[in-house]
């Protein structure tokens, strides 16, 4: 299709900003793949310390995965966790200091393969955290094996084949698991593959910042997102995979909500 | 004098941890310790309201651990031989993050589940390292329910100085035994402050805190390992601790740690009622190790025997600071079985007349 | 030309022109261009003056680097904005292939 | 002055507990004390033990393969550690419920029928103090006023009000003992 | 001569696996022996029907390849340092259940979560026992893509016959790099028979089979430490491997092993030519270690380098081995930087020239 | 109440047998103590392999816990499994021998702990195994301490004042967990404190291993049980708290059962 | 005395006295023996020729000591028995305390 | 002979490649070859780049700091690695996307417009033969016929044909490497 050649002159000046990087994400190129969804939520959840006012009273724990170096990003005192531990570090953390703001940032591998355990019983705990859970379907970092969450008959470097329901199992909808632990408070599953689920991922991670306050419980919001480098495709192309099968498998939405009295009797 | 009570030595350990202000501990049940973390519940949060938290596992324990401790918080866990082995790669994170923290290892025979009777089997892993890379752990080595008490705090305390972990390498006779005790005062727990690196919360005065041990450069990672090595050499420098018993005029010296020791003395004193001039030698920290105590000892005397209650391991120490200068031996009991003074005496004239003839 | 109502900025060098704000942009306002920032992207350019400033593609940008700009309603008053990002202006855009740029 | 021995039985029985009352009252009269228990599970059986050292001088070894005294609660006890009596030791029984009484001749064996006397004291609890009764009259380790001072220490306060009884336990255990005739 | 191909360390590994007749393989993704598991799943089902499974993690691993050699089946997982730490519960278990098997080590730069460039830092863990007891691996150390495939099967045959886990402690340059090898030809899985020991359902004719390493009675334990000692001492007299080089006229020796035995030898070379008479000995097995070997050269020469990609691990072994005989030095880098050959010439220079006057 | 004293003269020789010890469970005295469910749990997994006929076919995996001897009375090929570890060293059995019947008996501290991970990740795969539960609620084998399934409230070595939801957490009911996953075939709770519910347990393990063959899953058989030692209640007792505080918590029943299809497609 | 129909055969050196099967026996056939065996348990017996050979006690039994026999309904003939277990049949027998003993 | 040679560009630009081929030829005339390739996280970036050994004697290190020749397939390369050749050493790389030319005067520098020499070629993907044909040209490391033999092997037969392509592309590269004017 024809574009129009001249640059545009922008009018910055004559305006008002509406949305920037937050301040609290720290103004350093990422090292993620173009189109990564690491990138995204790692802006909503800085975004949401910033809007909370919350950055010294914040500690984040990173897992071991593409987003091992969170901490380059985030401008916030971290933990990098051991592969899959983040949950248990986050509990060391947070029994030590009730009144922080703690949250965990892990992807499938992370959470739901090497940390099931230490996922589970951090939930059931009921520990008073933010568990944030980037479903990616894939091992990113390592370069695109079978993660927990890779669906049937999907190709990846472990599963050349596809994923074999007869030999490896199915694709582990933990989030579903945990929704069913009293331990938990809030659980979701959100992604970022579009503006309006952007809006609403951030929302959930709000919520799960908030609740804190209430020292209820869990907070649990899994991210459906996306891996174009070990998924072989676009970043467009990936999304709309992302969109076609990914989510009718893993369908968006709320799992577990505080009722009105549990927010009231804060 | 402090209050003075007859405990096991386990208890010992955990009353002591409440009274240096601890301000958390994370652990998993597993015999010979279990007592450690039976009393704290019992004891420990009504008294200083401290974290006291029975985790899902060992794996997870020692993760908790690096959390608290990249907070600054003075934490510990303890567990015996299998459970040690879960904790090895926590461990290397632990030392790799440069977190203060308290380790202790009431060992078991191995190897595998083995059994719950008092071993020394352990010492390759405290002192060599169980888990990946190059570290060191400070390793303390109780001899006595009071120094099960003792060697708590002092443990934090070393573990402060120098941003590492420390471990309590002890036994399950003496986690199990009774003797009596002498206790120090309760410390304060707000008193400690907290360190600048600890990660609470960015204030807006200060750059943010990161605890990690990953550092993708080789030429970043080599300058961290070089550091490390650094702070090595300089607890080597300042940290060794060691007995020594009669070792002036000794024509012979056994060296032994922990319990052994106990039986080492015994032995001695077996010995030089015969009239063989036998020294002791005790290394209590058994990393930094007293290689030059025991060095210097080899100047003058005919020969050592490691004593130990595992297949051989210290004796590999003792080799390398006596360096040839004279017949080094080792004897040892396994599986929980703990050498009598006598055996070891019939073992020690035998060795040293073939060294006199 | 169309009324301005919104704008935006965006930090090429930061860039990877993964090409999802292209996408998001209901307006078609964006492309990436056929030249490379020093990462060897092709980075993306606003290439139409209708930006609502709706913020999809800032909301989409895995990088954070598009700042969203827009007429303060409210107030009608221009409001100055606080800081302009290192966004290199001196860089020659253009769109599609050479034929097309020389069209 | 050094006493080695071992007290053993079912648990339940409270071997434990009067190892440790023993182990107290030496750590009050200013002696080296130390007390081993047999942990682990073994537990499960039903079989429990400890092993008391008292001594002048420094304690090396907390578990020890002879004993000075050997004090057996139950059968399996009495089989299991007879032979660990060292010669010219003493062996401390329940006679109540022993089926194959003691069969060496080189040990002062003292068959004491705690169990049946503890009925008689319609208490069955301080059986132990019977039979530790008996173990300080036959070797004197430390003294029964401070084996009682020993039990004000340790017994909570709720408690306190058995002591009386538990002095009679321990007189009548010593009593006993003298008056033992070895089953030869 | 078998086929010649141009493969990475890490699939040269997997393919010699499959041709040895490998009846089982589990393990989970790390950087840098992710190739491992990828090739195999590609492969191996396919070609011999062998069970290849991505676990959830190393402890499940590590816990299927027990369960798996407890049936007598060829079986091996691999990883690199922060999952062969977390193996380390079951490595003890494996050793003191007696389970051949075969583990594989690419050994990454630590401590903690380190960098995933190659280094040596994991030799005391492979040698001295990273788990817990008295146990000991029979620890192979390939510095060829070659010796990655042959060490293989070669792991593999010594399990079986000692009924002892082998490690093959690698690093993350031999796994990732390409050179020339030559392939085995295909064993047929068939012709390994099942072992008397192996729990593969009890059969009326014998007693059940048993596979454990719990004993709780401490003289039952002793006893089996004892067997397993006894076995370790005849594994140490048949089994040393070791490769001399120039070390007849030598007046220096250079220890090193794998990659850095590759380097030594140039360093060899590039001191010969400047007429410094230089050897080199390169522990083939870490453990049983060739302490005679170094030991018999320490009757001649004037001094050792131990060249490692650590801090400073196996020089302990070259200084039992030297016993005081002569100097011993050591020269290492670490978080994943190879050292040049030119870099350690100078050291040795340095080091000779202090010797000699 | 009165008894009568003289002994009762036995008729053995004019009757048959309706009800003895197994032969696949060993003569030799169990070291478990007196009124300990795990004998009964031993001996109907031991009556299930004999009426099978599968004793030359079987393999089992003892867990760490007071059952860690299992194999010194189960007359069939065993391994000892690392504490947490059985369900993973079953998998290592079952893919080597894909023919054999595998099962693994486990305590509550060793499959929903430490074990966590493994049982999951198990029962996700589906793979074709019989798992055995011993619920106890405590860890009995190191002395009585808290278990994760130990009740609010419930006293134990390491709850002296009651385990408290809020720092020790939730009850957790791995069983209801496990049964939401597709690799489970068929899912189970039992008990053994009475003569039907031996009957039923019974009838639960011989489904497990018949289940097998038809290679469609993992079976998983929980058995509430009691620990009278630990619990500090005399046998008797200890089966009436059993019924009064357990059972509510973990009723009995099946939570997934095959369909005809799943039976008949074999 | 009653018609036999059931009987019960008890290994009492390997009963733990844990009195499970006397609770589960609808018949009150059984009671712990003042006796103890080796081990020192009150070991359990047959009190009341009762015994219907329903199994309750021996389904129960955590140490599976006891076998229970039953006549024959099928057949009504007479089946003997594979093998008496290890019963020391020479054990006096005595329940509740020495009194009630005595009467 | 002994050529120890770098290829860096960005993932997709067939670096990796190019540097196997050559170790497969280099093998095939029978000499002792290496190829190492950067891996982890780096890849994350998009850079790539393989270190390639082809030698008479045994190969030591895999990894070496400093090159014989280093090629350089994108800026980030270029500047990374121009300080890394050896003196007297030669320097090649893509002059199609370089913004900041090399600076070295001690070194051979090779200037290849690949990028778009490949358009012309209507095919984008053999921008790396082209390079690699203006390498042996240079360096002479293993003889272009080789290299079509190891084509012929490594590439699958369904890409066979190929391989006709390629050899235009190797040889053009070599023109261009004869042709090559530093941009000094
Ligand atoms: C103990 C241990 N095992 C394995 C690894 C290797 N490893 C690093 S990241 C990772 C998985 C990453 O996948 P995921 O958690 O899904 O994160 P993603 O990269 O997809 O965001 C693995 C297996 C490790 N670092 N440590
Ligand atoms: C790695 C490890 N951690 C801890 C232990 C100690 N341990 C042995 S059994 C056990 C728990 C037993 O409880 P459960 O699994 O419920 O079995 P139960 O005894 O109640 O039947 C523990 C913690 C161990 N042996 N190994
Ligand atoms: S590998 Fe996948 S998950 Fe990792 S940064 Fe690249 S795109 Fe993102
Ligand atoms: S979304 Fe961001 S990174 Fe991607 S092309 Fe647009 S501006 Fe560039
Ligand atoms: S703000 Fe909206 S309209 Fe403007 S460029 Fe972005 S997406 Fe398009
Ligand atoms: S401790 Fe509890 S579970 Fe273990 S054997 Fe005794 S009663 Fe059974
Ligand atoms: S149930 Fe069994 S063990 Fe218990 S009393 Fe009855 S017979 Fe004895
Ligand atoms: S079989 Fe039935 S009736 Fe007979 S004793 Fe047993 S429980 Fe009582
Ligand atoms: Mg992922
Ligand atoms: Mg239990």
């Amino acid at each position: 299709m024809e574009k129009s050649m001249q640059e545009i002159e922008h009018h910055y000046d004559e305006m008002s900003i509406v949305c920037e990087r937050p301040a609290t994400l720290l103004d350093t190129r990422m090292h993620y793949c173009p189109g990564c969804g690491h990138g995204v939520a790692h802006r909503i959840v800085m975004e949401a310390v910033e809007e909370l006012g919350i950055q010294e009273q914040t500690v984040g724990i990173a897992p071991v995965g593409c987003s091992v170096f969170a901490y380059h990003y985030m401008n916030i005192d971290m933990q990098e966790a051991a592969h899959g531990r983040a949950t248990a570090v986050a509990t060391g953390v947070k029994r030590c200091h009730p009144d922080k703001y703690v949250f965990t940032y892990q992807g499938d591998g992370d959470l739901a393969a090497i940390g099931t355990g230490e996922t589970i019983h951090t939930v059931n705990r009921g520990e008073n955290i933010l568990i944030v859970f980037i479903n990616n379907a894939i091992y990113g970092m390592t370069g695109g094996q079978m993660a927990p969450t890779t669906l049937i008959n999907q190709k990846t470097s472990t599963t050349p084949y596809g994923r074999e329901q007869q030999f490896m199992g199915n694709p582990l909808k933990i989030t579903e698991l945990l929704a069913q632990l009293p331990g938990a408070f809030y659980v979701t599953r959100q992604a970022v593959n579009t503006p309006l689920n952007v809006r609403r991922a951030k929302k959930a991670i709000l919520n799960g910042f908030k609740y804190q306050k209430l020292n209820k419980g869990t907070s649990f919001v899994e991210i459906v997102s996306n891996c174009p480098t070990n998924w072989g495709m676009k970043p467009v192309e990936s999304n709309k995979w992302l969109e076609e099968h990914m989510l009718p498998f893993f369908p968006l939405g709320d799992m577990k909500v505080p009722s009105k009295e549990d927010i009231e009797h804060a | 004098m402090g209050e003075l009570r007859l405990m096991k030595g386990n208890e010992a350990l955990a009353e002591a941890a409440i009274r240096a202000g601890m301000d958390a501990y994370f652990g998993y049940p597993i015999t010979p310790q279990s007592e450690v973390l039976e009393y704290l519940t019992r004891e420990a949060y009504r008294r200083t309201e401290c974290t006291i938290l029975q985790a899902e596992s060992e794996v997870a324990s020692i993760n908790m651990v690096y959390g608290a401790a990249g907070t600054g918080a003075r934490v510990m866990t303890s567990s015996s031989s299998p459970g040690i082995s879960l904790m090895q790669e926590g461990i290397s994170y632990i030392a790799g993050a440069e977190l203060p923290c308290l380790l202790v290892n009431v060992n078991r025979g191995g190897p595998g589940l083995g059994t719950i009777q008092p071993s020394q089997g352990d010492y390759f892993q405290s002192v060599k390292g169980g888990g990946h890379g190059d570290y060191r752990l400070i390793v303390l080595a109780p001899a006595t329910v009071q120094e099960m008490a003792d060697f708590v705090e002092d443990g934090w305390d070393l573990a402060d100085k120098y941003r590492n972990p420390v471990m309590i390498l002890t036994d399950g006779a003496l986690g199990q035994m009774m003797e009596k005790v002498e206790l120090r005062e309760q410390r304060d727990r707000g008193a400690r402050q907290i360190p600048a690196w600890a990660t609470v919360g960015k204030s807006k005065d200060r750059e943010r805190n990161i605890i990690t041990s990953l550092f993708i450069q080789p030429e970043e990672m080599e300058q961290v390992n070089l550091r490390l090595q650094e702070k090595y050499r300089l607890i080597e420098k300042n940290e060794i601790r060691v007995q020594e018993i009669n070792t002036e005029d000794a024509d012979f010296i056994i060296v032994a740690y922990g319990l052994s020791a106990r039986i080492g003395r015994k032995v001695m004193e077996l010995l030089r009622n015969e009239g063989i001039k036998v020294g002791l030698i005790r290394p209590i920290t058994l990393w930094p190790y007293p290689y030059e105590t025991i060095g210097n000892a080899a100047q003058h005397v005919k020969g050592f025997l490691s004593l130990e209650m595992n297949a051989g391991q210290m004796v590999e120490d003792v080799r390398l600071a006596v360096n040839g200068r004279c017949p080094v031996g080792h004897y040892g009991r396994m599986g929980g079985i703990i050498p009598s003074p006598e055996e070891v005496a019939e073992v020690i004239k035998d060795m040293y007349s073939k060294i006199n003839h | 030309m169309a009324k301005v109502r919104g704008d935006v900025s965006i930090d090429i060098e930061k860039c990877k022109g993964c090409e999802l704000c292209v996408v998001a942009c209901p307006q078609d306002a964006l492309a990436l261009s056929r030249d490379i920032n020093k990462q060897g992207y092709h980075y993306a350019v606003l290439v139409e003056d209708v930006c609502t400033g709706c913020t999809n593609c800032s909301l989409v940008c895995p990088d954070a680097v598009i700042t969203v700009y827009r007429e303060d309603k409210k107030t009608g008053q221009k409001v100055p904005v606080a800081e302009i990002r290192n966004v290199t202006g001196d860089i020659k855009v253009t769109v599609g292939t050479e034929e097309e740029a020389g069209a | 002055m050094l006493e080695e021995v071992i007290f053993a039985g079912f648990g339940g029985q409270g071997v434990l507990s009067m190892g440790q009352v023993l182990a107290y009252s030496g750590m009050i009269e200013k002696r080296e004390v130390c007390w081993m228990p047999s942990y682990g599970p073994e537990m499960r059986g039903g079989t429990a033990n400890c092993i008391v050292t008292v001594s002048d001088s420094e304690i090396s070894s907390p578990i020890i393969g002879r004993f000075d005294t050997v004090v057996a609660l139950n059968q399996p006890s009495l089989d299991k550690f007879q032979s660990a009596v060292k010669p010219g030791g003493t062996l401390i029984y329940d006679s109540t419920n022993i089926i194959d009484p003691p069969t060496r001749t080189d040990i002062d064996v003292v068959p004491i029928p705690a169990s049946e006397e503890a009925v008689k004291m319609k208490n069955t609890k301080i059986m132990n103090m019977i039979v530790l009764g008996a173990f300080l009259e036959k070797r004197h380790a430390v003294k029964i006023e401070t084996v009682l001072e020993a039990l004000r220490k340790v017994l909570p306060e709720r408690h306190h009000h058995l002591i009386p009884l538990n002095e009679q336990a321990l007189q009548r255990g010593g009593e006993l003992a003298n008056a033992a005739v070895p089953v030869a």
